[in-house]
Protein backbone atom coordinates (compact mmCIF):
# COMPACT_ATOMS: atom_id res chain seq x y z
CA UNK A 1 0.00 0.00 0.00
CA UNK A 2 0.87 3.87 -0.76
CA UNK A 3 2.51 5.68 2.03
CA UNK A 4 0.38 8.29 1.26
CA UNK A 5 -2.86 6.06 1.72
CA UNK A 6 -1.50 4.94 4.79
CA UNK A 7 -0.89 8.44 6.18
CA UNK A 8 -4.67 9.08 5.18
CA UNK A 9 -6.20 5.93 7.38
CA UNK A 10 -4.01 6.57 10.26
CA UNK A 11 -4.00 10.34 11.27
CA UNK A 12 -3.95 12.50 14.37
CA UNK A 13 -6.02 15.79 13.83
CA UNK A 14 -7.53 18.93 15.37
CA UNK A 15 -10.50 18.34 12.94
CA UNK A 16 -13.87 16.87 13.13
CA UNK A 17 -13.73 13.01 11.09
CA UNK A 18 -16.97 11.71 9.66
CA UNK A 19 -17.31 8.32 10.67
CA UNK A 20 -18.93 7.59 6.54
CA UNK A 21 -15.77 8.64 4.93
CA UNK A 22 -13.81 6.77 7.12
CA UNK A 23 -15.36 3.65 7.01
CA UNK A 24 -15.70 4.36 2.92
CA UNK A 25 -11.63 4.97 2.89
CA UNK A 26 -11.78 1.96 4.63
CA UNK A 27 -13.89 -0.22 2.39
CA UNK A 28 -12.14 1.01 -0.87
CA UNK A 29 -9.41 -1.39 0.14
CA UNK A 30 -11.30 -4.24 -1.00
CA UNK A 31 -14.93 -5.41 -2.22
CA UNK A 32 -14.44 -8.79 -0.12
CA UNK A 33 -14.88 -6.40 3.05
CA UNK A 34 -18.14 -7.90 4.31
CA UNK A 35 -17.67 -6.84 8.35
CA UNK A 36 -17.24 -3.31 9.51
CA UNK A 37 -16.23 -3.16 13.62
CA UNK A 38 -15.88 0.38 14.58
CA UNK A 39 -15.19 2.21 17.90
CA UNK A 40 -15.58 5.59 18.03
CA UNK A 41 -14.25 7.33 21.30
CA UNK A 42 -16.90 9.88 22.03
CA UNK A 43 -16.21 13.28 25.24
CA UNK A 44 -18.39 12.05 28.11
CA UNK A 45 -19.54 14.68 31.00
CA UNK A 46 -18.67 12.89 34.07
CA UNK A 47 -15.56 10.94 35.13
CA UNK A 48 -14.62 9.27 38.72
CA UNK A 49 -17.46 11.05 40.12
CA UNK A 50 -16.31 14.72 38.68
CA UNK A 51 -18.67 16.59 36.40
CA UNK A 52 -16.74 17.75 32.93
CA UNK A 53 -17.74 20.46 30.67
CA UNK A 54 -14.95 19.80 28.43
CA UNK A 55 -11.65 18.47 27.11
CA UNK A 56 -7.77 19.06 25.71
CA UNK A 57 -6.24 16.30 24.35
CA UNK A 58 -2.44 16.67 23.69
CA UNK A 59 0.16 14.57 21.87
CA UNK A 60 3.61 13.69 21.19
CA UNK A 61 3.94 14.80 17.71
CA UNK A 62 5.54 11.95 15.37
CA UNK A 63 5.85 9.78 17.70
CA UNK A 64 1.85 9.90 18.20
CA UNK A 65 2.02 9.23 14.59
CA UNK A 66 3.92 6.59 14.76
CA UNK A 67 2.46 4.39 17.62
CA UNK A 68 -0.71 4.55 15.63
CA UNK A 69 1.18 3.78 12.30
CA UNK A 70 2.39 0.45 14.53
CA UNK A 71 -0.71 -0.16 16.46
CA UNK A 72 -2.30 -1.09 12.43
CA UNK A 73 0.76 -2.42 11.02
CA UNK A 74 0.35 -5.49 13.75
CA UNK A 75 -3.49 -5.16 13.11
CA UNK A 76 -2.98 -6.41 10.06
CA UNK A 77 -0.12 -9.29 11.13
CA UNK A 78 -1.68 -10.60 13.73
CA UNK A 79 -5.67 -10.28 13.06
CA UNK A 80 -7.43 -11.91 9.73
CA UNK A 81 -8.38 -8.38 8.54
CA UNK A 82 -8.17 -6.85 5.19
CA UNK A 83 -7.47 -3.14 6.43
CA UNK A 84 -7.71 -0.44 9.76
CA UNK A 85 -7.36 3.17 10.19
CA UNK A 86 -7.01 4.74 12.92
CA UNK A 87 -8.01 8.36 13.28
CA UNK A 88 -7.62 10.36 16.80
CA UNK A 89 -8.03 14.24 17.27
CA UNK A 90 -6.29 16.72 19.36
CA UNK A 91 -6.99 19.78 21.21
CA UNK A 92 -10.32 21.15 23.00
CA UNK A 93 -13.63 18.57 22.54
CA UNK A 94 -16.69 19.83 23.76
CA UNK A 95 -18.92 17.06 25.35
CA UNK A 96 -20.48 14.84 23.19
CA UNK A 97 -18.10 15.35 20.59
CA UNK A 98 -15.65 12.75 18.70
CA UNK A 99 -12.94 11.42 19.99
CA UNK A 100 -11.63 8.65 18.50
CA UNK A 101 -11.88 6.52 15.85
CA UNK A 102 -10.75 2.80 14.81
CA UNK A 103 -12.45 1.00 11.91
CA UNK A 104 -11.38 -2.43 11.24
CA UNK A 105 -12.69 -4.17 8.19
CA UNK A 106 -12.35 -8.15 7.20
CA UNK A 107 -14.38 -11.18 5.56
CA UNK A 108 -16.06 -12.35 8.93
CA UNK A 109 -16.90 -10.19 11.59
CA UNK A 110 -15.52 -12.24 14.43
CA UNK A 111 -11.64 -11.13 13.21
CA UNK A 112 -13.09 -7.37 12.90
CA UNK A 113 -14.33 -7.41 16.50
CA UNK A 114 -11.20 -8.82 17.97
CA UNK A 115 -8.59 -6.37 15.90
CA UNK A 116 -10.93 -3.12 16.75
CA UNK A 117 -11.05 -4.27 20.63
CA UNK A 118 -7.40 -4.90 20.54
CA UNK A 119 -6.31 -1.57 18.68
CA UNK A 120 -8.13 0.86 21.24
CA UNK A 121 -6.79 -1.18 24.45
CA UNK A 122 -3.15 -1.02 22.43
CA UNK A 123 -4.00 2.88 21.63
CA UNK A 124 -4.62 3.58 25.60
CA UNK A 125 -1.49 1.82 26.66
CA UNK A 126 0.91 2.60 24.24
CA UNK A 127 0.32 6.04 22.17
CA UNK A 128 1.50 9.37 23.76
CA UNK A 129 -1.35 11.43 24.04
CA UNK A 130 -3.38 13.10 26.98
CA UNK A 131 -6.20 14.25 28.36
CA UNK A 132 -7.12 17.56 30.07
CA UNK A 133 -10.34 17.58 31.96
CA UNK A 134 -12.34 20.90 32.68
CA UNK A 135 -13.86 20.28 35.78
CA UNK A 136 -15.41 22.25 38.37
CA UNK A 137 -11.79 22.72 40.47
CA UNK A 138 -10.21 23.63 37.21
CA UNK A 139 -8.29 22.25 34.81
CA UNK A 140 -7.18 18.30 35.69
CA UNK A 141 -4.46 16.39 33.57
CA UNK A 142 -5.83 12.82 33.83
CA UNK A 143 -2.85 9.95 34.59
CA UNK A 144 -5.11 6.83 33.23
CA UNK A 145 -8.06 5.93 31.58
CA UNK A 146 -9.37 2.27 31.81
CA UNK B 1 22.98 19.11 22.74
CA UNK B 2 20.37 17.22 23.75
CA UNK B 3 16.64 17.36 23.37
CA UNK B 4 14.49 17.21 26.31
CA UNK B 5 10.89 17.53 26.46
CA UNK B 6 7.98 17.47 28.77
CA UNK B 7 4.55 16.40 28.29
CA UNK B 8 0.83 17.19 30.09
CA UNK B 9 1.34 16.86 33.54
CA UNK B 10 4.70 17.39 33.21
CA UNK B 11 4.98 20.13 31.04
CA UNK B 12 2.12 22.11 33.75
CA UNK B 13 4.11 21.67 36.67
CA UNK B 14 7.90 22.63 34.99
CA UNK B 15 5.98 25.54 33.74
CA UNK B 16 8.31 24.27 30.57
CA UNK B 17 7.97 22.49 27.44
CA UNK B 18 11.26 21.00 28.12
CA UNK B 19 14.87 22.17 27.92
CA UNK B 20 18.25 21.70 25.74
CA UNK B 21 21.80 20.25 27.60
CA UNK B 22 25.13 20.12 26.24
CA UNK B 23 26.65 16.88 27.29
CA UNK B 24 30.65 16.25 26.59
CA UNK B 25 29.70 12.17 26.14
CA UNK B 26 26.91 10.34 26.61
CA UNK B 27 24.97 9.27 29.11
CA UNK B 28 21.79 7.45 30.70
CA UNK B 29 18.96 8.24 31.14
CA UNK B 30 18.85 7.58 34.70
CA UNK B 31 21.92 10.58 34.83
CA UNK B 32 19.88 12.74 32.81
CA UNK B 33 16.91 12.24 35.33
CA UNK B 34 19.72 13.91 37.91
CA UNK B 35 20.14 16.75 35.89
CA UNK B 36 16.36 17.28 35.57
CA UNK B 37 15.81 17.44 38.84
CA UNK B 38 18.45 19.83 40.05
CA UNK B 39 16.97 22.13 37.17
CA UNK B 40 13.24 21.85 37.65
CA UNK B 41 12.64 20.93 41.50
CA UNK B 42 8.77 20.76 41.04
CA UNK B 43 9.53 17.58 39.08
CA UNK B 44 11.41 15.61 41.83
CA UNK B 45 8.64 13.78 42.18
CA UNK B 46 7.24 12.44 39.43
CA UNK B 47 10.23 11.85 37.56
CA UNK B 48 10.76 8.70 39.21
CA UNK B 49 7.55 7.63 39.27
CA UNK B 50 7.19 3.95 37.91
CA UNK B 51 4.08 5.15 35.93
CA UNK B 52 6.57 7.57 34.10
CA UNK B 53 7.39 6.62 31.26
CA UNK B 54 10.78 7.81 29.21
CA UNK B 55 11.55 7.69 24.92
CA UNK B 56 14.71 8.44 22.90
CA UNK B 57 14.16 9.23 20.19
CA UNK B 58 10.67 8.76 19.90
CA UNK B 59 11.20 4.60 20.70
CA UNK B 60 10.50 3.61 24.59
CA UNK B 61 13.56 3.52 26.78
CA UNK B 62 14.74 2.47 30.30
CA UNK B 63 17.23 4.06 33.43
CA UNK B 64 19.53 2.67 31.51
CA UNK B 65 19.11 3.66 27.86
CA UNK B 66 22.30 5.70 26.84
CA UNK B 67 21.44 9.26 25.15
CA UNK B 68 24.04 10.97 22.98
CA UNK B 69 24.47 14.40 21.27
CA UNK B 70 21.74 15.02 19.57
CA UNK B 71 18.90 12.65 20.46
CA UNK B 72 15.44 13.73 21.55
CA UNK B 73 14.05 12.23 25.06
CA UNK B 74 10.79 12.59 26.00
CA UNK B 75 9.30 12.16 29.74
CA UNK B 76 5.97 10.95 29.31
CA UNK B 77 3.46 10.81 32.13
CA UNK B 78 0.71 8.02 32.08
CA UNK B 79 -1.19 8.01 28.76
CA UNK B 80 -4.78 8.97 28.88
CA UNK B 81 -5.46 9.22 25.29
CA UNK B 82 -9.03 7.17 23.28
CA UNK C 1 -38.98 6.41 26.13
CA UNK C 2 -41.21 7.51 23.63
CA UNK C 3 -42.43 4.76 21.05
CA UNK C 4 -41.62 6.89 18.01
CA UNK C 5 -38.34 7.07 18.90
CA UNK C 6 -37.91 3.43 19.45
CA UNK C 7 -38.96 3.00 16.00
CA UNK C 8 -36.50 5.51 14.58
CA UNK C 9 -33.63 3.42 16.23
CA UNK C 10 -34.93 0.14 15.23
CA UNK C 11 -35.80 0.26 11.60
CA UNK C 12 -36.15 -2.12 8.46
CA UNK C 13 -35.68 0.06 5.34
CA UNK C 14 -34.92 -0.30 1.64
CA UNK C 15 -32.98 2.60 1.37
CA UNK C 16 -28.86 2.66 2.38
CA UNK C 17 -28.46 4.77 5.62
CA UNK C 18 -25.72 7.02 6.89
CA UNK C 19 -23.22 6.18 9.80
CA UNK C 20 -23.29 9.16 11.40
CA UNK C 21 -27.23 9.96 11.21
CA UNK C 22 -27.44 6.76 13.36
CA UNK C 23 -24.81 7.27 15.78
CA UNK C 24 -26.27 11.19 16.12
CA UNK C 25 -29.43 9.89 16.50
CA UNK C 26 -27.94 7.24 19.65
CA UNK C 27 -25.58 10.24 21.18
CA UNK C 28 -28.30 12.25 21.90
CA UNK C 29 -29.66 9.76 24.72
CA UNK C 30 -27.22 10.91 26.85
CA UNK C 31 -24.22 13.16 27.39
CA UNK C 32 -22.56 9.92 29.25
CA UNK C 33 -21.83 8.14 26.18
CA UNK C 34 -18.21 7.38 26.49
CA UNK C 35 -17.75 4.30 24.01
CA UNK C 36 -19.92 3.78 20.85
CA UNK C 37 -19.25 0.61 19.15
CA UNK C 38 -20.50 -0.15 15.48
CA UNK C 39 -20.91 -3.20 13.38
CA UNK C 40 -21.46 -2.85 9.85
CA UNK C 41 -22.41 -5.84 7.62
CA UNK C 42 -21.49 -4.79 3.77
CA UNK C 43 -22.01 -6.75 0.64
CA UNK C 44 -18.85 -9.23 -0.12
CA UNK C 45 -18.17 -10.70 -3.54
CA UNK C 46 -17.57 -13.72 -2.46
CA UNK C 47 -19.13 -16.25 -0.76
CA UNK C 48 -18.17 -19.82 0.27
CA UNK C 49 -16.13 -20.15 -3.21
CA UNK C 50 -18.99 -18.51 -5.43
CA UNK C 51 -18.00 -15.10 -6.59
CA UNK C 52 -21.11 -12.94 -6.16
CA UNK C 53 -22.93 -9.82 -7.95
CA UNK C 54 -25.44 -8.76 -6.30
CA UNK C 55 -27.53 -9.21 -2.97
CA UNK C 56 -31.04 -9.50 -1.90
CA UNK C 57 -33.01 -9.30 1.04
CA UNK C 58 -36.28 -10.29 2.24
CA UNK C 59 -37.79 -10.11 5.31
CA UNK C 60 -41.07 -10.71 7.04
CA UNK C 61 -42.85 -7.47 7.68
CA UNK C 62 -43.94 -7.62 11.41
CA UNK C 63 -42.08 -10.11 12.53
CA UNK C 64 -38.69 -9.17 11.46
CA UNK C 65 -39.45 -5.89 13.16
CA UNK C 66 -40.57 -7.28 16.68
CA UNK C 67 -37.36 -9.24 16.69
CA UNK C 68 -34.73 -6.13 16.01
CA UNK C 69 -36.88 -4.51 19.19
CA UNK C 70 -36.88 -7.71 21.41
CA UNK C 71 -33.02 -7.96 20.66
CA UNK C 72 -32.60 -4.28 21.54
CA UNK C 73 -34.59 -4.65 24.77
CA UNK C 74 -32.96 -7.50 25.48
CA UNK C 75 -29.48 -5.71 25.64
CA UNK C 76 -30.62 -2.81 27.24
CA UNK C 77 -31.49 -5.37 30.24
CA UNK C 78 -28.51 -7.24 29.87
CA UNK C 79 -25.41 -5.19 29.32
CA UNK C 80 -24.40 -1.88 31.08
CA UNK C 81 -24.95 -0.07 28.01
CA UNK C 82 -26.81 3.56 27.53
CA UNK C 83 -28.62 2.92 24.31
CA UNK C 84 -28.67 0.79 20.81
CA UNK C 85 -29.81 1.51 17.53
CA UNK C 86 -30.30 -1.74 14.89
CA UNK C 87 -31.29 -0.79 11.16
CA UNK C 88 -30.92 -3.74 8.46
CA UNK C 89 -31.69 -3.16 5.09
CA UNK C 90 -34.14 -5.40 2.61
CA UNK C 91 -34.39 -5.22 -1.02
CA UNK C 92 -31.73 -5.35 -4.17
CA UNK C 93 -28.30 -4.19 -2.62
CA UNK C 94 -24.82 -4.19 -4.16
CA UNK C 95 -21.78 -5.80 -3.49
CA UNK C 96 -19.64 -3.27 -1.41
CA UNK C 97 -23.07 -1.54 -0.35
CA UNK C 98 -24.25 -1.46 3.69
CA UNK C 99 -26.36 -4.43 4.49
CA UNK C 100 -26.70 -3.76 8.78
CA UNK C 101 -25.71 -1.20 11.22
CA UNK C 102 -25.81 -2.07 14.81
CA UNK C 103 -24.97 1.08 17.45
CA UNK C 104 -24.16 -0.01 21.04
CA UNK C 105 -23.35 3.14 23.28
CA UNK C 106 -21.96 2.82 26.83
CA UNK C 107 -20.12 4.96 29.35
CA UNK C 108 -17.15 2.65 29.15
CA UNK C 109 -15.87 0.64 25.73
CA UNK C 110 -15.87 -2.69 27.39
CA UNK C 111 -20.02 -3.22 27.81
CA UNK C 112 -20.45 -1.63 24.41
CA UNK C 113 -18.36 -4.29 22.24
CA UNK C 114 -20.03 -6.59 23.98
CA UNK C 115 -23.50 -5.75 23.65
CA UNK C 116 -22.19 -4.72 19.51
CA UNK C 117 -21.07 -8.37 19.00
CA UNK C 118 -24.00 -10.40 21.09
CA UNK C 119 -26.91 -8.05 19.54
CA UNK C 120 -25.37 -8.76 15.53
CA UNK C 121 -25.18 -12.59 16.43
CA UNK C 122 -28.30 -12.65 17.97
CA UNK C 123 -29.97 -10.82 14.80
CA UNK C 124 -28.47 -13.73 12.74
CA UNK C 125 -30.53 -16.23 14.84
CA UNK C 126 -33.36 -14.97 15.13
CA UNK C 127 -34.55 -12.51 12.96
CA UNK C 128 -36.80 -13.70 9.89
CA UNK C 129 -34.53 -11.77 7.34
CA UNK C 130 -33.10 -14.24 3.99
CA UNK C 131 -30.39 -13.08 1.65
CA UNK C 132 -30.40 -14.28 -1.85
CA UNK C 133 -27.31 -14.02 -3.66
CA UNK C 134 -26.96 -13.80 -7.35
CA UNK C 135 -23.93 -15.38 -8.76
CA UNK C 136 -22.87 -16.89 -11.94
CA UNK C 137 -25.11 -20.42 -11.32
CA UNK C 138 -28.10 -17.61 -11.19
CA UNK C 139 -29.82 -16.77 -7.64
CA UNK C 140 -29.19 -18.92 -4.63
CA UNK C 141 -31.53 -18.36 -1.34
CA UNK C 142 -29.03 -18.61 1.36
CA UNK C 143 -29.68 -21.05 3.88
CA UNK C 144 -27.14 -19.70 6.44
CA UNK C 145 -24.53 -17.24 7.54
CA UNK C 146 -22.04 -17.98 9.97
CA UNK D 1 -59.36 -18.93 8.12
CA UNK D 2 -55.55 -19.45 9.01
CA UNK D 3 -53.36 -17.74 6.61
CA UNK D 4 -50.07 -19.09 5.70
CA UNK D 5 -47.12 -17.36 4.72
CA UNK D 6 -43.99 -18.97 2.38
CA UNK D 7 -40.74 -17.21 2.68
CA UNK D 8 -37.50 -16.87 0.62
CA UNK D 9 -36.39 -20.82 -0.41
CA UNK D 10 -39.74 -22.18 0.42
CA UNK D 11 -41.90 -19.40 -1.62
CA UNK D 12 -39.37 -19.84 -4.46
CA UNK D 13 -40.29 -23.85 -4.69
CA UNK D 14 -43.81 -23.34 -3.67
CA UNK D 15 -43.99 -20.71 -6.35
CA UNK D 16 -46.59 -18.98 -4.27
CA UNK D 17 -46.54 -16.63 -1.18
CA UNK D 18 -49.01 -19.22 0.59
CA UNK D 19 -52.73 -19.88 0.96
CA UNK D 20 -55.53 -19.19 3.25
CA UNK D 21 -56.92 -22.79 5.18
CA UNK D 22 -60.78 -22.94 6.13
CA UNK D 23 -60.56 -24.94 9.66
CA UNK D 24 -64.19 -25.94 11.16
CA UNK D 25 -62.23 -26.61 14.63
CA UNK D 26 -58.48 -25.29 16.07
CA UNK D 27 -55.30 -28.13 14.73
CA UNK D 28 -51.61 -28.27 15.43
CA UNK D 29 -49.08 -27.09 13.25
CA UNK D 30 -48.39 -30.55 12.78
CA UNK D 31 -51.41 -31.45 11.23
CA UNK D 32 -51.33 -27.64 9.09
CA UNK D 33 -48.63 -29.37 7.67
CA UNK D 34 -50.03 -32.52 6.34
CA UNK D 35 -52.10 -30.50 4.83
CA UNK D 36 -49.97 -28.32 3.10
CA UNK D 37 -47.53 -31.08 1.68
CA UNK D 38 -50.47 -32.31 0.04
CA UNK D 39 -51.23 -29.26 -1.51
CA UNK D 40 -47.55 -28.24 -2.63
CA UNK D 41 -45.73 -31.10 -3.07
CA UNK D 42 -42.82 -29.63 -3.80
CA UNK D 43 -42.62 -28.34 -0.24
CA UNK D 44 -42.57 -31.98 0.67
CA UNK D 45 -38.80 -32.11 1.41
CA UNK D 46 -38.43 -29.30 3.28
CA UNK D 47 -40.84 -28.63 5.29
CA UNK D 48 -40.21 -31.84 7.86
CA UNK D 49 -37.01 -30.11 7.95
CA UNK D 50 -35.48 -29.60 11.51
CA UNK D 51 -33.33 -25.82 10.15
CA UNK D 52 -37.19 -25.01 9.45
CA UNK D 53 -38.92 -22.85 11.97
CA UNK D 54 -42.45 -22.35 12.43
CA UNK D 55 -44.14 -18.56 13.67
CA UNK D 56 -47.92 -18.60 14.99
CA UNK D 57 -48.72 -15.20 14.97
CA UNK D 58 -45.06 -13.61 14.57
CA UNK D 59 -43.99 -15.79 17.70
CA UNK D 60 -41.91 -19.05 17.30
CA UNK D 61 -44.23 -22.04 17.45
CA UNK D 62 -43.55 -25.44 17.80
CA UNK D 63 -45.30 -28.81 16.47
CA UNK D 64 -47.64 -29.04 19.29
CA UNK D 65 -48.65 -25.56 19.14
CA UNK D 66 -51.94 -25.17 17.97
CA UNK D 67 -53.53 -22.98 15.58
CA UNK D 68 -56.82 -21.31 15.93
CA UNK D 69 -58.86 -19.47 13.03
CA UNK D 70 -57.30 -15.85 12.55
CA UNK D 71 -53.94 -16.87 12.88
CA UNK D 72 -51.17 -16.37 10.98
CA UNK D 73 -48.97 -18.86 10.44
CA UNK D 74 -45.47 -18.93 8.90
CA UNK D 75 -42.76 -20.86 7.31
CA UNK D 76 -39.52 -19.59 8.10
CA UNK D 77 -36.33 -21.14 6.27
CA UNK D 78 -32.81 -20.70 7.86
CA UNK D 79 -32.53 -16.96 8.02
CA UNK D 80 -29.67 -15.33 6.36
CA UNK D 81 -29.76 -11.72 7.48
CA UNK D 82 -26.91 -9.28 9.12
Amino acid sequence: MKEDTVSELVRIQHEDFSIDSEVKRVMASSRGIGGVTIFLGAARDFSKGESITGLDFEHYPGMAEKKLLDIRERALKNFDIIEMSIVHRVGKIDIGENIVLIVAASAHRNDAFMACEWAITELKRTTPIWKRETTQKGDVWVSQTP
Amino acid sequence: MVTVKFFAMLKTLAKSEGKQYEISSPITVGELKELIKKDFPALAGLIDSRSLLVSVNQEFATRTTVVKDGDEVGFLPPFSGG
